[in-house]
């Protein structure tokens, strides 16, 4: 299995050279938020009043913000959070969806009708306005940011496990497993999910990117995470409102930092479709 | 990038850029006559009494409607501010106080008319000012702080001349009659659209204007814009003449980085309402006027709510006013702008005056903070919440975050929290929030109308939740004082008390920052916060 | 002579996967003459479709021809480009393809992909091409010609959309018309009527035709002369009858063997080196079954209504004793997969009982069966192995799967005894048991799906069409294998297929389904040879016989 | 003609089959409006705002000011008498006042969906116009340095949160070079409206026959509407290209080709055809999220749209407004789901008989 996965991922590669890049680019995405507190020069949270609003230089990488902290520290120091937050709220969506989703999928009826109405009144919400309402009304912190993501991304993951398992429910060893004893919930989780999980990792590796700017997006109308913790959708919300004075590293660098992040999650997901289905890679 | 979508590309730009270029000429002779104001906030009703109405709302009233009397103004540090001492007719030709004070007496213009053209007459003024007082609107409880509660304190004397009954002598009461709320209404034309569930035709002046007042509306849109054109027979303005724009385009516009483009470009002739950063480069630029007055009748706090502990704790509550980064925080939040209230030295630690609010003497001197937290037994510190408004993001979060860093130092533990709007009011009148930050502002920013109103009893105003008999005894005793050596010894006595109870801690009075074309005169710190478009004109 | 009109000399083509370079056709040399049809025959992976793509220059972009020259009239195709090309397609030569209704094109009225294909090449205004368009309508037998010109694929059953697609390939009268494999996925029955009118327009309009088929029976009923390929040579050319009588080349012995007649015995599928310990299994005469026995399996008056619409299976009653093996027979449509699942129990029957060893267990809610002790009783085995092995098991994991669930065996020595066992009586090599399904070859995985099926030892398997799938050499050996596990374990079959030939040789008993609806049943040698219903009559007519001379000869004479 | 004819009455019977399954899908769709109905009531008054104490402003705004405003928004009501009494307003089409703008929110949405409309519409189009081609273009050479190139400038789009997007447009296209308008609505001040027929500006304009005036809301347009569009050129991109690889790899293009249809009815009328249908589906799910989430696009051009409306109220928990919104929402995505079916009824015979 390895060798030859490994073998048929070098061929891919080989042929999608942005594929490799942002593989590279999410390992030291990776590599950041676990280290990123040991490696930077400031303290990200530290305030001196007296060196706020400096431009980039040699002393601060990325400039400094409008109490004197580092940007480049603030920088790396979000990764952490940034990554663990799109990281939970696709995940909890992504786990619940899967869940919910294969069942429907195999179920394909009354259960699967039920659900499906429910799946509608979801996807029927202006999702940022849903979210935004989740946020407020259960208090902005981390947790909240997480759950509300993980809500408005959730129809789509059930329905595209449904999907996914739609097509696979009747296939030969489905029902082998069902005639070798298995149960119809032990076919699902034991059978049908791993089975599917792959394509939806390809989703999951998009939505990654996606999760990111919903975050920033929340903490641009002020629904973001407290301060004065370094997220990066809060320096971008933040640095915005300096555009308008030149102060362009307050919105550029943290931009910049959203931007590749998200652009490494979208590449990676497109590239890891072609390593499953090269003719299916949208 | 590739060469072919990189070539598609470059086209979509050229496409756009020409799209872009091809501008029409304004209509530039129109132009010089028209003021376009844009602003933050937005109009959401004509009538300013409307609860729920806005400060823009409260700024176009003033315009479209006349008042009895209205505030004078002064030169301030050479700007002009509203002044709160000398009221001047409006309506009113002239007035008198009686000797003892209960009576005033208001003879009206004989030349003013309504837009309609209707002459303005004592019954419409005690039609408009019983709604004020008995209607279920916003002037009701503004004008009960003047002693107005009743329609039985007015009285028609004759077409021309009008009377108001006091029951006791009160100085506020004529400032009362100057402020946004008390607006002259046409009653004919007002009762022509009043219904018996609403008799004081609130649904129909809601989106309609019956007054006297300099400008007319010609387009409402609320949320977005409202255009008013130039009332010509309007002629009680400072200068006894029409006002100066023939047309004023009041257009809200949310992203305050916009409005400091849209001022700079030359599109906008006026914005207040800016970031602090953005009026700093205008004014580093020196291209346009910029005109920064601090609020005089506004105070930025830091609040403590006085009932939950440890702030129930007056050591506690002086340990955070010695451990807050004033200096920092004014430089940070503000870019300086604006008149600190901290830093002060006081005399013998005697307030020096009885005004308010007044620089307090206090700084960040961590040891003094610690031994008052030592003095509440709480040496170890502890941990608590400290609120902002989201509305308020630009300058309360930098200073949130130097709050949470400084009260850290001596052991506080504080988490920021940031609440919509609404619930942050919400928490606030239900006095749920421990620790947080809020701006005040009076209309008539007198002493004891600051300590009655922020204070005093268990209402929303009341952001520290403070309850000290001996200031309340003080304050209501202040109000009808006459004797302004008495009056300036309560206040000496009230400030003494704040700064011992430090109930609340004042950071600053912010800069009210006016940005606009040079060609521009006359604006006037107003008691609203907003522009009186009837001071302005054009050079 | 003159020269032949396509003459392919040391054809090679190579095709960059992700495990390298390929090579598919590796020097193959043929040539056809005017109006000939030529029979190019093998199996999966033998090249033979890759050959005619290459000829046609529609091979998709991983592949290249990387020697040798394709004559057309004497031009090199390979050389060919632009308009030229163009002109090649259509105009000179043409393709029918495999699937008609996913080679038409969807949302396109079928008149209209005519008339698209006339345009291409003729000068004339649109409405004399839909006019022509409706003649060739008319030349394919289409009945009602009008109104199908404004239909669209859906609208039209698989044998139609075949004729569309013959109607578009001659549209534009080519000389050399290549049909690759173009009745497979229709029905048996239509196989028939399709391959008759193929042959005749082409031997009307003079075309040459290369027919390429895995089919040997159905080459050798159109085709004078046969050419056979493996692995991407020619390995023997012949006609029909020299082949079959006297196969030369290794490979084609085998297949000849291999592909079932009207009277070979499943012991006569393979050669007789092959045979090996078979040979005396089979002539061990069957065990009689004690008088009064019960039968193993009862199946009473069963029926299936899905959600809305008619039953897909209605009133089907049935027997099986223990070691039989009965046959179900049906196009298509006709309710034997439902049937047999219900019997798997797999699905709930609406209406009816199933009674196995003397107990009732058709009214166990499928939900619950897998508790049920007659679980391990009932196994079967699917249709596509590509689908009936789970892609995350190795092969061991998918035999031991149902002996850790059914017979309780853990992870360890016994459980890897017990599924060598069962590999080896399959005859799988033991050292593929590791390997995913990915890794095997259809036949591996055909045994793979046995051996699971076989290894709790359960006393009656249901196949659903477990070799359709299958190239013909391997399905010899996958029934052979059935037969002989049927004999040893006396093991009950119920043998779901469309295959006639095969139900023939492998069951004693023929039930034939129609729209849900058994239509005759009996002793299968009797019953196909003297079919009592005209649809049982029609089924077995249309299978492709070896034996019958080519229809060409007939017609020639 | 007999032939015309026959075509006719199967695309009469084709569309008739279209129309019934959009009823069907009408219909169906009626619970899951019920549901985001009640559900947004159900969330807003989870809101831990009081709006009563929000709007309450004013020194000395005492508790029976409050409980004022509370009995004028009904909020003195139990929580099942309020929904009860909600669900009877929608119901004769009055969804409540926003105590926000003072106006009724019939009237509110009214007047601000012609501008959101306006602006998803031209988004949509700008979108469409470059992400087929760019598709298209991708999916013909697969691996290529062009497919490459459309992969990474559409992963561009999609990594640049709108608001960052939409500032920087401004700040170059308004503020630096000066080319566009000030982002300050619909159209400039100073050009007079024309009389509202459609409330589309564009349409209204033209109707007048006020081309200056159709230039001038052309070009306040056109920012905002490429700050949106560029977030969505990915997705359409990428469904064209995955939907125009399966098509230009299925048998029945290989059939086009066999036969020697030019290279480009092949792509055009064969594969194009085939693969737009998947794209259709995206579009709608486009539109509609465009239309709800594109917060933050019209708070930074100022555009008086419903979304932005909808934010204002949310944060200052004006019920009335955002129930409304949302239920404007939910209704619009049924109207685009039908759109889509019908569409797709049209565009892809075989739909119709399932």
């Amino acid at each position: 299995m390895t060798s030859t996965a490994l073998r048929h991922s070098i061929w891919i590669l080989r042929g999608n050279p942005l594929t490799g890049v942002a593989a590279a680019g999410v390992l030291s995405l990776i590599f950041i938020a676990i280290f990123g507190p040991w490696i930077v020069p400031y303290d990200p949270i530290a305030s001196n009043v007296s060196q706020a609003l400096l431009p980039p230089s040699a002393e601060h990488l990325a400039g400094t913000d409008q109490l004197g902290r580092d940007v480049f520290s603030r920088l790396i120091v979000a990764a952490r959070l940034d990554l663990a937050i799109a990281v939970s709220a696709v995940s909890l969506s992504f786990v619940l969806g899967a869940v919910v989703g294969s069942f429907c999928g195999y179920a394909a009826g009354r259960l699967d009708r039920t659900v499906g109405r429910f799946v509608d009144v979801m996807m029927a919400f202006p999702l940022f306005v849903l979210a935004m309402a989740m946020v407020a009304a259960l208090g902005n912190r981390v947790e909240n940011i997480i759950i509300a993501t993980a809500v408005i991304n959730l129809p789509f993951y059930i329905r595209f496990a449904r999907a996914e398992v739609n097509v696979r429910r009747n296939l030969g060893w489905v029902e082998a497993a069902r005639s070798s004893g298995e149960s119809h919930i032990s076919v699902v989780l034991r059978f049908l999910l791993p089975n599917i999980l792959p394509a939806m990792a390809v989703q999951m590796s998009l939505n990654l990117g996606w999760a990111i700017l919903n975050a920033a997006g929340l903490s641009f109308i002020g629904l973001g995470v407290k301060p004065p913790t370094p997220e990066w959708g809060i320096m971008v919300a933040e640095g915005a409102r300096f555009i308008s004075t030149g102060r362009w590293w307050l919105v550029a660098f943290p931009g910049l930092a959203l931007m590749l992040a998200v652009l490494c999650f979208n590449l990676l997901g497109d590239g890891m479709r072609d390593i499953l289905d090269p003719r299916m890679r949208t | 990038m590739q060469p072919t979508s990189f070539k598609t590309m470059f086209r979509a730009t050229a496409v756009l850029a020409l799209l872009l270029a091809a501008t029409g000429p304004l209509q530039a002779q129109t132009r010089a006559e028209t003021l376009r104001y844009v602003t933050g906030a937005s109009v959401n009703t004509l009538d300013p009494n409307i609860p729920g109405a806005t400060r823009e709302s409260f700024a176009l009233s003033l315009s479209t409607y006349d008042r009895l009397v209205s505030f004078g103004r002064k030169q301030l540090n050479g700007k002009w501010v509203f002044d709160l001492d000398k009221i001047t007719g409006e309506l009113a030709e002239s007035f008198d106080v009686s000797p003892d004070g209960l009576k005033i007496t208001f003879r009206l213009r004989k030349d003013a008319k309504f837009q309609d053209g209707s002459p303005v007459t004592a019954e419409d003024v005690k039609w408009s000012l019983d709604r004020a007082v008995t209607a279920p609107v916003l002037g009701k409880n503004q004008l009960l702080t003047g002693s107005l509660t009743s329609a039985d304190q007015f009285k028609v004397i004759d077409p021309h001349t009008f009377e108001v009954t006091l029951p006791k002598p009160d100085k506020l009461a004529l400032p009362n009659l100057a402020v946004v709320y008390p607006i002259i209404i046409n009653s004919k034309l007002a009762k022509a659209h009043a219904t018996a569930e609403d008799p004081w035709a609130l649904a129909w002046l809601k989106e309609n204007t019956a007054g006297s007042g300099a400008y007319v509306i010609e387009s409402f849109k609320p949320g977005e814009q409202v255009i008013v054109k130039r009332n010509e027979a309007w002629n009680r303005g400072t200068t006894d003449k029409a006002a100066f724009f023939k047309r004023i385009i009041i257009q809200s516009v949310p992203e305050p980085a916009t409005r400091a483009n849209l001022v700079e470009r030359g599109d906008a002739d006026l914005v207040i309402d800016l970031q602090a950063s953005d009026v700093q480069s205008l004014e580093a630029k020196a291209k346009l006027k910029v005109i920064s007055t601090p609020q005089y009748n506004a105070v930025t706090f830091v609040s403590m709510n006085n009932q939950i502990p440890p702030f129930d704790n007056v050591n506690v509550r002086r340990a955070v006013a010695f451990a807050l980064p004033y200096d920092d925080m004014f430089k940070a939040a503000l870019f300086g702008r604006g008149a600190p209230l901290f830093g002060a030295t006081w005399e013998a630690g005697k307030p020096p005056n009885g005004g308010y609010p007044i620089p307090q003497p206090v700084k960040v001197d961590l040891d003094k903070a610690r031994e008052y937290l030592k003095a509440a037994g709480l040496p170890e510190g502890f941990a608590t919440t400290f609120s902002f408004n989201v509305g308020q993001a630009s300058t309360a979060e930098p200073m949130a975050a130097l709050v949470k860093e400084s009260l850290a130092k001596i052991g506080i533990k504080v988490d920021i929290q940031k609440l919509p709007d609404a619930q942050m009011s919400t928490q606030i009148n239900e006095k749920k929030l421990p620790f947080f930050t809020e701006g005040i502002v009076a209309w008539l920013p007198s002493t004891d109308y600051f300590y009655r109103n922020f204070y005093i009893g268990n209402q929303r105003w009341n952001y520290s939740s403070i309850n000290n008999p001996e200031l309340t005894a003080i304050a209501q005793e202040a109000r009808f004082e006459p004797d302004k050596a008495k009056y300036e010894e309560a206040g000496l006595k009230l400030n003494a008390i704040h700064f011992s109870e430090m109930p609340q801690i004042p950071l600053w009075q912010p800069n009210q920052d006016a940005v606009m074309a040079p060609s521009l005169e006359g604006y006037t710190y107003q008691f609203h916060r907003q522009v009186d478009y009837r001071d302005l004109s054009r050079k | 002579m003159t020269q032949p009109l396509l003459k392919i000399d040391n054809l090679h083509v190579t095709f960059s996967t992700r495990r390298g370079l390929v090579e598919a056709v590796r020097g193959v040399t043929l040539a056809v003459e005017p109006g000939e049809m030529l029979g190019l025959v093998g199996e999966s992976g033998s090249g033979k479709s890759v050959t005619g793509f290459a000829t046609t220059r529609l091979l998709d972009a991983a592949g290249r021809v990387t020697a040798g020259e394709i004559l057309f009239r004497g031009q090199d195709v390979t050389k060919l480009s632009g308009d030229d090309l163009r002109h090649l397609h259509g105009a000179a030569m043409s393709m029918i393809f495999q699937n008609p209704r996913s080679a038409l094109n969807p949302i396109r009225a079928v008149g209209q992909q005519i008339a698209d294909a006339i345009l291409t090449h003729k000068r004339i205004s649109k409405q004399a091409a839909h006019a022509e368009a409706l003649e060739l309508l008319r030349a394919v037998q289409i009945r009602d010609p009008e109104r199908r010109m404004a239909a669209y694929p859906h609208e039209l059953s698989g044998g139609m959309c075949q004729r569309v697609m013959i109607a578009i390939a001659i549209s534009c009268n080519p000389a050399l018309l290549i049909a690759d494999e173009p009745t497979t996925g229709l029905d048996v029955t239509t196989q028939k009527v399709v391959m008759d009118l193929l042959a005749d327009i082409a031997a009307a309009r003079g075309m040459a035709t290369i027919l390429i088929t895995h089919d040997l029976g159905l080459a050798a009923r159109y085709c004078r002369r046969i050419v056979v390929m493996e692995r991407g040579r020619l390995v023997e050319e012949a006609a029909p009858t020299t082949l079959f009588n006297h196969p030369r080349h290794p490979y084609t012995k085998r297949l000849v063997a291999a592909s079932p007649t009207a009277h070979s015995r499943i012991e006569d599928l393979v050669t007789e080196e092959e045979r090996g310990p078979y040979a005396e299994i089979v002539r061990k005469p069957k065990l009689p079954q004690a008088p009064g026995t019960p039968p193993l399996l009862v199946v009473q008056k069963l029926a299936k209504r899905f959600d809305q619409g008619a039953a897909a299976v209605a009133d089907f009653s049935m027997t099986i004793a223990a070691g039989e093996s009965v046959g179900l027979v049906g196009e298509s449509g006709s309710g034997k997969s439902t049937t047999s699942r219900m019997i798997c129990r797999l699905i709930d029957p609406s209406e009816g009982d199933i009674v196995f060893d003397g107990q009732s267990i058709g009214h166990v809610p499928s939900r619950d069966f897998h508790r049920s002790p007659f679980r391990k009783d009932i196994q079967m085995v699917f249709q596509d192995p590509n689908e009936s092995l789970n892609p995350r098991f190795t092969a061991h994991d998918c035999i031991a799967h149902p002996l850790k669930r059914l017979v309780g065996l853990r992870e360890g020595d016994a459980l890897r005894q017990r599924v060598e066992e069962c590999a080896q009586r399959v005859g799988l090599p033991l050292d593929l048991l590791p390997r995913f399904p990915h890794q095997l070859s259809g036949g591996q995985k055909a045994r793979v799906g046995i051996a699971r099926a076989i290894a709790c030892r359960p006393r009656l398997l249901v196949l659903d069409e477990p070799t359709a799938a299958l190239d013909v050499s391997v399905q010899a050996v996958v029934l052979q294998l059935l037969d002989r596990l049927r004999r040893e374990d006396n093991l009950a079959l119920l043998f779901v297929s469309h295959d006639l030939n095969v139900v023939r040789m492998l069951c004693e008993r023929t039930i034939v389904l129609r729209n849900g609806v058994i239509v005759e049943e009996g002793d299968s040698r009797a019953l196909f040879d003297n079919p009592k219903t005209d649809y049982t009559r029609e089924l077995v007519e249309a299978i492709p016989h070896i034996e019958i001379e080519t229809k060409l000869a007939a017609a020639a004479l | 003609m007999n032939q015309q004819q026959v075509i006719g009455r199967t695309v009469r019977g084709t569309l008739g089959a279209t129309m019934a399954r959009a009823g069907r899908r009408f219909l169906s769709s009626l619970p899951a409006l019920f549901g985001v109905l009640v559900f947004t009531f159900l969330l807003m008054r989870v809101l831990p705002g009081d709006p009563a104490v929000f709007f309450a402003s004013g020194p000395n705004a005492s508790k029976e000011d409050v409980e004022l405003i509370r009995k004028q928004m009904g909020l003195d009501k139990s929580m099942p008498e309020q929904l009860a009494l909600y669900l009877y307003d929608v119901g004769r089409g009055n969804l409540g006042r926003s105590m926000m703008t003072g106006q009724s929110v019939t009237k509110d949405l009214r007047e601000r969906l012609p501008a959101s409309l306006e602006l998803t519409f031209t988004a949509l189009l700008i979108a469409l116009v470059s992400a087929i081609p760019l598709g298209v273009l991708a999916a013909l050479k697969p691996g290529s340095i062009i497919d490459h190139g459309v992969r990474l400038f559409c992963a561009l789009g999609v990594c640049v949160p709108t608001f960052v997007s939409g500032l920087l447009l401004i700040y170059v296209f308004y503020y630096l070079l000066g080319l566009a308008p000030d982002p300050t609505g619909r159209v400039d001040v100073f050009t007079s409206l024309p009389p509202s027929r459609t409330g589309f500006l564009m349409i209204d304009f033209l109707l007048a026959g006020d081309i200056e005036g159709w230039w001038a809301a052309l070009k306040q347009l056109i920012l905002p509407a490429m700050s949106m569009a560029l977030f969505v050129i990915a997705p359409l991109a990428r469904i064209t290209r995955a939907s125009m690889l399966v098509s230009l790899g299925s048998d029945f293009v290989r059939t086009a080709r066999s036969v020697g249809l030019s290279r480009r009815h092949v792509v055009v009328t064969y594969a194009l055809r085939n693969a737009i249908l998947p794209v259709i589906t995206i579009a709608g799910i486009v539109f509609s999220t465009m239309l709800g989430a594109n917060v933050l696009v019209e708070k930074v051009f100022s555009w008086p749209g419903v979304a932005s409306y909808a934010l204002d109220a949310l944060l200052s928990s004006d019920y009335a407004p955002v129930q409304g919104f949302v239920l404007l929402m939910a209704s619009l995505f049924v109207l685009v789901n039908l759109t889509v079916d019908v569409c797709y009824g049209i565009a892809d015979p075989r739909v119709s008989i399932e």
